[in-house]
């Protein structure tokens, strides 16, 4: 894991929580004074249609915004899955939602992980917390950062009127750290 | 033997609707739809998108499409039913498009009396920018470009485009409605339809302004946003018939 | 402050307020719509001016009023927007009034996409209105440059009696970057705005705003004094960086997101043992053409790199003036290219030299 | 005898929910479980010998999902 710089794509639908996943990165590293470059991509459709974003996250300055491939590609729905397997760096890892994903074809040189974070979502009660899932799975498999520091960013983003998604959206993120440190068990 | 009671129109064409979950964009598109099919002129019209979320309607409409610059719908219609006169032209706008970028084009087309049926989408913000106060926001509502809410001091009132567009001569039929529950959207289909039906017989300039919802940028469910519009938006918005140069002719 | 965490357009209009500015008229357009929606609410609670106009022209007009009456005026706005505000700029420059324009680039031409773009660069640097004018172009490659340029603005503008614009693409315009608001700007000697239409003054000492000079000879006196002051403007206010120029083999020429991306592309290069040096235009108008007389002799090419299908590569062509090879590269319509694209432009130009 | 009967297009549904609002019946339930390819929730019909075929939920939704048939009398 080159920890001086990593690079990271989210990608879903309008809708899906994709561009907070990668701004809170963003924040994180920006509290731990690292340097930080989050930008989105999204088509004009604010639910359905494509929504990506990337970020950087490096001990030196970042020059181009863009990367041909990335260290971790988070796809959230098939088609993002399928656009974006292929800018996954050899070694690097493909996470993906294997509630709306199941059995893709897997590129090779890669770690592969599916995370069903709809299912996990809905089991927790609240649909819209996918998207701490697979940060949570994400955490896990990356120690990128730790939960503390993203819970921090958490309770900053979800500050003016939403302290009440608070709880929910952290037990989000430990049930998708749990989810890994289960089927690792399994898989490897 | 079992009897469709109610099915697709063949007015519109296969492509899936992008616009968000329970928004009125898709019922208002489907009245289209059902109307060209039932006035049997699909293969005769001429539709004009404008710019913002129904931006993408010429993928929608299953007839011959072109899509304007913002606020300029109504312009272009004119441009293409002076050229194709014997077509069956309609544009289909928001309120900002309409009632902000394109008032004047569209205050003139009817000054002109031009016969084209313009179809108003008033749901009271932007929707396609995210959520920016419109002419029709109403006063307090919230938007992005009226955090504090819309305040007449500020920013004047809502305006009233149904009953501006009543005034000019040459308009021949205005009416506002409503899409809050099946009884007014059949009530709604009626209006369009007797919309369509002047342009047909060269009446001259038609509109008929939908009271409609925009559930994400709201902050509501789909179901929330019909009952806030009933509720606050046709308090201020009255429905009704505002115009109807048939009354002076009979 | 420090390093805060913000989003490209919200750092343009914190920047716009700490540069001065007074009044606020703008449009709903993606991809700028954080601009005019931070600003609807601070100008509000600052006591300051906030209109969100009915559509890009009334907008530029209502700058053109609120610039005439002597307040620090600006408007933003997105390519097509821009488009709109053509005639209205002309007349800004031509009645000599101080404002800043900020244009978030999106992809063209008509409606076009919504992702980053650079080809406005004709109509932002040869004018897209009509007659002899010129505005001040500045063209940001990240963040922190943006908000400086910003900040600094108002000063640039007041003192030359022009418009500013700030060109930025829409992927500045919406990436988050940390950024340091309180960085320290140059300040100019400013007159005070005697022609300024403060509704004080009557009889001869009226104060009178116009453009129109129906006089041909009256007109071009004008014009002659604006084109004195374009010729100032070129002479003093030339700004660009030179990057990894010494024993350089190839010169890129680029600016704002594209100059960015090619920094990662020079790093790769030089990682295969190809030396590549960048000119990067900081002003797109007036056109750094000094930089080009700091190429080393070691240059046997230059590659033009926009996200266009080509328009700074005219003024590459006038700056070089016949002294290099002069090859282009672009993506456009809002597509990005990868760092590697450009690695693979210039190895083809090392074929061809 | 059921008088009416409703058959969706899974795949078009977006779970808004206006067609369970207007349905007099009550027939018509969001599935909180599965869900569509779009990653949509979509809308069930819990007891179909209840329709009336008034096509109330036809005529509110949005994406043309839904199709209603009646018996002949």
């Amino acid at each position: 894991m080159n920890m001086n710089s990593q690079k990271v794509t989210i990608a879903g639908f309008g809708g899906q929580g994709v561009m907070m996943i990668g701004q809170m990165l963003a924040y994180a590293a920006t509290e731990e004074n690292m340097h930080t470059l989050w930008f989105p991509s999204y088509g004009p459709e604010t639910r359905g249609g494509t929504a990506n974003c990337s970020v950087t996250i490096s001990k030196k300055e970042i020059n181009s915004p863009v990367f041909a491939k990335a260290d971790t590609v988070i796809a959230l729905n098939l088609p993002s899955y399928m656009k974006f397997a292929p800018k996954v760096q050899q070694g690097g890892i493909l996470l993906y939602n294997e509630s709306l994903i199941t059995n893709p074809i897997q590129p090779e040189g890669i770690r592969v992980i599916g995370v069903p974070i709809n299912d996990i979502a809905i089991k927790l009660g609240n649909p819209k917390v996918a998207n701490m899932v697979i940060m949570g799975a994400y955490l896990e498999l990356t120690h990128l950062f730790s939960e503390e520091a993203i819970v921090k960013v958490l309770k900053k983003l979800l500050g003016k009127g939403k302290e009440h998604l608070i709880d929910i959206n952290i037990e989000a993120i430990k049930a998708g750290r749990e989810h890994i440190l289960k089927t690792r068990g399994q898989s490897c | 033997m079992n009897q469709i009671v109610y099915k697709k129109t063949k007015g519109l064409t296969d492509t899936e609707l992008s616009y968000c979950p329970g928004c009125t964009h898709g019922i208002i598109h489907k009245l289209i739809g059902e109307i060209l099919e039932e006035l049997n002129v699909i293969d005769r019209s001429i539709g004009v998108a404008s710019v913002g979320c129904s931006v993408f309607s010429y993928y929608y409409f299953n007839c011959d499409m072109q899509q304007a610059a913002h606020g300029r719908s109504c312009a272009v219609a004119t441009g293409i039913k002076r050229s194709r006169p014997d077509s069956i032209v309609f544009t289909y706008q928001g309120d900002g498009d309409l009632g902000s970028i394109g008032i004047a084009e569209a205050i003139h087309a009817a000054n002109r009396g031009e016969n084209i049926t313009v179809i108003l989408a008033n749901n009271a913000i932007y929707g396609m920018t995210g959520g920016q106060m419109a002419p029709t926001t109403l006063i307090g509502q919230k938007t992005t470009t009226s955090q504090a809410g819309r305040s007449e001091a500020l920013h004047g009132l809502p305006m009233k485009i149904s009953e501006i567009f009543a005034q000019i001569p040459k308009a021949a039929y205005v009416e506002r409605v409503s899409l809050h529950n099946p009884q007014h959207v059949l009530k709604a289909k009626k209006a369009l339809k007797k919309a369509f039906t002047y342009q047909m017989e060269k009446k001259g300039f038609t509109m008929i302004e939908f009271i409609s919802t925009c559930p994400v940028n709201w902050g509501m469910t789909p179901n929330e946003a019909l009952k806030w519009a009933k509720e606050s938006m046709i308090e201020y918005f009255p429905l009704g018939v505002y115009k109807d140069s048939g009354d002076e002719h009979e | 402050m420090g390093k805060v965490l913000m989003k490209g357009n919200e750092a343009i209009a914190l920047a716009a307020v700490k540069g001065g500015c007074d009044a606020f008229f703008g449009y709903p357009i993606t991809p700028q719509n954080e601009i005019p929606e931070f600003l609807s609410k601070y100008m509000n609670e600052h006591g300051k001016v906030f209109v969100q106009a009915e559509s890009e022209v009334a907008a530029i007009n209502m700058v053109y009023g609120a610039a005439g009456s002597g307040v620090r005026a600006m408007t933003s706005s997105s390519s097509p927007g821009i488009a709109l505000k053509q005639e209205g700029i002309s007349y800004i420059a031509a009645a000599e009034l101080p404002c800043l324009i900020v244009n978030v680039m999106r992809g063209g031409p008509g409606l076009g996409g919504i992702q980053p773009s650079q080809a406005d660069y004709k109509q932002i640097t040869r004018g897209g209105g009509n007659g002899d004018y010129q505005v001040i172009a500045f063209a940001p490659e990240n963040l922190q440059e943006t908000v400086d340029v910003v900040k600094e603005s108002f000063e640039i503008a007041d003192f030359y009696r022009n418009p500013v614009m700030i060109a930025v693409d829409g992927l500045i315009g919406q990436m988050m970057e940390p950024v340091d608001l309180d960085r320290p700007i140059r300040k100019r000697n400013l007159e005070e705005k005697k022609w300024a239409t403060t509704g004080q003054s009557t009889g001869e000492n009226r104060r009178i705003v116009t453009s129109i000079h129906l006089d041909p000879y009256d007109l071009e006196r004008h014009s002659m004094k604006l084109f004195a002051k374009y010729q100032k403007i070129k002479e003093n206010e030339q700004r660009y960086e030179l990057i990894n120029m010494k024993d350089a083999q190839f010169i890129i020429v680029a600016y704002g997101s594209m100059s960015r991306i090619c920094r990662s592309s020079i790093e790769l290069l030089s990682e295969q043992g190809i030396k590549v040096g960048m000119i990067r235009p900081i002003t797109i108008w007036p056109y750094p053409k000094k930089a080009f007389d700091e190429i080393p002799a070691s240059v046997k090419g230059i590659l033009c790199a926009e996200l266009s299908t080509g328009q700074m590569i005219d003024d590459v062509l006038i700056s070089n003036n016949g002294r290099w090879k002069v090859n282009f590269f672009g993506r456009t319509g809002g597509v990005l290219p990868e760092p590697e694209e450009i690695v693979e432009a210039i190895k083809k130009m090392m074929g061809e030299v | 005898m059921p008088k009416g009967r409703v058959s969706f297009d899974i795949e078009k549904c977006k779970g808004c929910m206006l067609c369970v609002e207007v349905c007099p019946k009550k027939i018509l339930v969001l599935d909180k479980v599965s869900l569509n390819k779009k990653g949509y929730n979509i809308i069930k019909v819990i007891d179909p010998d209840n329709c009336i075929g008034c096509a109330f939920c036809a005529i509110m939704c949005p994406d043309s999902v839904i199709t209603v048939e009646k018996d002949k009398g």
